[in-house]
């Protein structure tokens, strides 16, 4: 368990200056809200879907540790403008990234999450972010 | 003034030996990422002393056995240093040695009265009266019982300083009072309750008083029959001695008049096809075999807190809270839960430490990052949530002191705090 | 013969290195009166090998701390070490890990069912099966449910051969059966039960299997999933582990259905004032600090005997039972309780010495006099007393064997057992 | 805990030879079953009283172990002839003997069980019969 390697500088500045955080009320088509009891973490997803599924908009709320917090910041930036498809793929690699199956090369930000891996008890903040997304994508109202 | 004047002086007579006390506690010699660990997490569980690790291992290497009934010479030294553990442990709380009833945990303690008790005694209608400041674990057994009875549960609210608002103490125990169940100290505000007031007003309607002692018998001294509660429950584990080791003190008559809890081995007089009868108390609440190594162990931390003496802990823990509040009180932007000062204080803080844009960093970063400058806290719920809401938080990070602590344990906790601020919101 | 001389075969190449076990076991080089222990005490308790001793003290020297969502470093190595002895308990069983909760007895894990299951699924026309073998354990928490609940038990019988009689077992086993509650071996006759067939019958008509596994999983190779019951509750510390630890192993859609059993913290998702939502099993089943350094010893234990090898453990005690029953058979005046052969016998060995006046020698008599020429055994009803009532005695002598057992082992036992009847009797 | 305390000469002959086991049926006016369930102890004492107030008669049945025997053996013998009160202050000098609050000297075989004292778990077959003797003595039907 390396400190250095959960706290890259590029989590730091997501969780310093976090991107992509909603404004204003009605924010999106899709809304998903979750949460992880354990720890207190707590993450509203606001979704707007193009005709042709891809990524229109997207932003977020929430509550949590640096982990989450920068995880939700990295997850909208790197999917806006992402096909449905991609995108579900994508959440499918960090999941793997997560539990140590597979080390995330080429993904810009998302390569700095990979330390969580080693930090078990931090996996959950990290995915929190990408199992709203992909409830979000799940949903049944994304075609509006 | 006054007050620091005598602590100081006192410090001089009856102050602990620090340097003593760390060379008994191998675990502190430890290095975390290259330095030297502060533990500063004894809310959940103690270190052990030397003396504790070492009798546990004398008991498996010399007289290991079955105590129950043996006649061999293993057993009967098995048998006599478990029984010992038991008059001893009674002799450190002034409890009657027969009114001990080990078990693994105190969790299993208070579960022990909600099954044996509680269930069989109270019938819709009951209320039984809790606090908002206790732990999950004296708060769940009594909502399985409720869900299961109809017994409705109430809760004493905690004021803003972190103390029990017993201002309206006269509604919350009426007539209707069954039980009392109630922490002796908070594992999240160091709080110290006020036990006699409670204990008072259920006397008055002839409520029975379960104190959940986990917080309290580590850090100050505790004297059963004086305190007057029926039932007090304890975690071995958190004063000094092994895993898998607690106790449910309690009166004879009490347990006595009670059903067994756990069935099996060990607690029957008589048993046919048809029914069983029961051995007397404490036996009959033991059944299987016991946690043998575990009260050796027990009883070896309870000489171990005897020879320093209870009341110097409690003046060595005073003075840590005296000093912590102190160093507290200069930091900016933080929240420290729980103000009552050190009479009324467990050396255990709970704490937020602001972000400098009106939000706090959440405690498992302060958790995590505390741990790479070699200290131990805790971060979370604490196991306490109606409290956690009390405070409109979901998490706190606690900072939590025992006997081998010093101030300077408190020293690297502030320029922790200070560091960790530094750290994440990069001013 | 054919068995024996294939038996004598595998001597050679899969019996144990006894010299090396026993410089395992610090405690088998105890004097007692003078004279080396020689240990037959097993079924009541083992004793542990250094390899478990040092890793309690290990734990205790290196990484103590509580494990539940700690996020500081020793918290992390508990936590790891805590869960990793979950897995390789359920790999030793071939049982999934999630299906392993940790008690602090055997009995408490039986008790988990009974009022976890039982208690909660239950009614009044219900019937349990329990056998006239069982140990009290798995006895007294069904006789406690039939009485809260109206459940009727009924008991397998026992022949005189100390076998579980299942001559009428289409009657015992009806559409009225929910749960079989049966030994996987006798902790007094040694006798190994006919399991397949009883989980047959449940399976038949829709029963749950609890199998109490105290005496089965120390001495046979136990591959819980290959087995087919519901239940498997053993006792760690009956296995070279610790004292205070269990186990209840379980399939986890069950443990999934059931209501939690002791309330408290560690098995909270979340609470509030009005109620509480149990995170998932094993968890749910595991509230209040775990019993951490007990099962870490239990891992050390478990490591210990699959370095030897179960198989080659069986072998030897089939070897010491061969040889056991040859040499009783050649005593005058000896009452052996149980006569199955070492194909379904652990070398675990209940008998009562005639007086040679038609009465027996107290075992409790028996019992102090081995004692003092060094051999432990113990006396009593041996937690079973419905099966002394079956065999029309108070009480036997048991001398139980372990894979630290030798061939010169029983030798000493006949011998004592001469020399306690000359002793007594005079004759 | 010294082995030969416990089995002392004179206790192994009141066991292998024990003196005043009842003969016949109905065998005294006072009838008294004392039993130990977890050793299996048990014993019933018969015993007829002289209008005086002395024990005319004393005998027992027993099942149990050798000092449980041999202590029901040598109290018949010793109790034999003694007034009520007589009998109630041995009972109570046996029982603090067993607990080693004092020692038996000058009391003849009964000196013999001394060494239980140092086997906690064998007290009570030692005080078995004693037991059943004090419940004998109160027993309303004493002065028929
Ligand atoms: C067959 C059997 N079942 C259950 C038990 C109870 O086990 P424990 O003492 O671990 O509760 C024992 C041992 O005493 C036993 O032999
Ligand atoms: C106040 C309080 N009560 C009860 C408990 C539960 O104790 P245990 O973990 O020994 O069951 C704890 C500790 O976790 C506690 O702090």
């Amino acid at each position: 368990m390396e400190f250095e390697d959960l706290y890259q500088e590029i989590i730091l500045d997501h969780y310093r200056k976090p991107r992509n955080i909603c404004e204003g009320d009605d924010t999106g088509h899709i809304c998903v809200k979750h949460e992880n009891p354990l720890c207190g973490d707590e993450l509203s997803l606001h979704m707007k879907m193009n005709r042709n599924d891809t990524i229109k908009d997207i932003c977020y709320r929430a509550r949590g540790c640096s982990i989450s917090i920068s995880s939700a910041s990295i997850m909208t930036e790197a999917v806006k403008g992402l096909k449905k498809n991609e995108a579900m793929e994508l959440i499918e690699t960090v999941r793997r990234m997560m539990h140590g199956e597979v080390v995330g090369d080429g993904l810009g930000d998302i390569e700095a999450l990979q330390g969580v891996a080693k930090f078990p008890v931090r996996v959950k903040c990290a995915l929190l972010a990408w199992m709203a997304l992909k409830d979000a994508l799940q949903s049944p109202y994304r075609q509006r | 003034m006054t007050e620091n004047l005598v602590n100081r002086k006192e410090a001089r007579i009856k102050y602990l030996d620090q340097d003593k006390i760390s060379r008994d506690f191998p675990i502190l010699k430890r290095k975390v990422k290259g330095r030297r660990l502060v533990y500063l997490d004894s809310a959940a569980t103690s270190q052990k002393p030397r003396q504790v690790i070492q009798k546990i291992s004398e008991y498996y290497e010399r007289y290991n056995a079955n105590p129950h009934r043996g006649i061999h010479t293993l057993s009967g030294e098995s048998t006599e240093a478990y029984e010992g553990a038991r008059t001893r442990l009674a002799r450190f709380l002034n409890a009657p040695a027969n009114g001990v009833v080990f078990t693994k945990n105190c969790t299993e303690a208070i579960n022990l009265v909600a099954y044996s008790w509680a269930r069989r005694r109270l019938v819709d209608g009951d209320e039984i009266l809790c606090t908002v400041m206790d732990h999950h674990s004296n708060i769940v057994p009594w909502q399985m019982v409720a869900a299961d009875t109809g017994v409705k549960l109430r809760y004493v609210p905690v004021t803003d300083e972190g103390d029990l608002d017993l201002s309206k103490l006269d509604e919350l125990v009426t007539g209707k009072t069954r039980l009392v169940a109630v922490t002796g100290a908070s594992n999240v505000l160091g709080t110290i309750t006020q036990l006699e007031s409670l204990i008072e007003s259920a006397r008055a309607v002839g409520a029975l008083v379960l104190v959940d002692g986990a917080q309290l018998v580590p850090h100050v001294p505790v004297d059963f029959k004086a305190m007057g509660a029926d039932f007090l429950a304890i975690a071995g584990h958190k004063m000094l001695g092994p895993t898998g080791i607690g106790a449910l003190v309690a009166r004879p008559e009490l347990l006595e008049e009670m059903e067994p809890f756990l069935g099996g081995g060990g607690m029957i007089l008589d048993l046919t096809l048809e029914g069983s009868k029961w051995i007397e108390p404490p036996w009959k609440f033991e059944a299987g075999t016991p946690v043998v190594a575990e009260a050796i162990g027990l009883r070896a931390a309870v000489d171990y807190l005897d020879e320093i003496g209870m009341e110097a802990i409690r003046q060595h823990e005073k003075k840590l809270v005296n000093y912590a509040l102190r160093e507290f009180a200069k930091i900016e932007d933080f929240h420290l839960y729980g103000e009552l000062g050190p009479e009324r204080h467990t050396a255990t803080f709970s704490f937020n430490i602001g972000d400098s844009r009106g939000g706090i960093i959440h405690p498992h970063d302060v958790g995590t990052y505390f741990d790479s400058l070699g200290l131990a806290i805790r971060a979370g719920h604490h196991c306490a949530k109606p409290l956690m809401r009390r405070f409109k938080v979901v998490s706190m990070s606690r900072a939590s002191c025992y006997l081998y602590n010093s101030e300077s344990d408190i020293d690297k906790l502030v320029d922790a705090i200070h560091k960790a601020r530094k750290f994440f919101t990069g001013v």
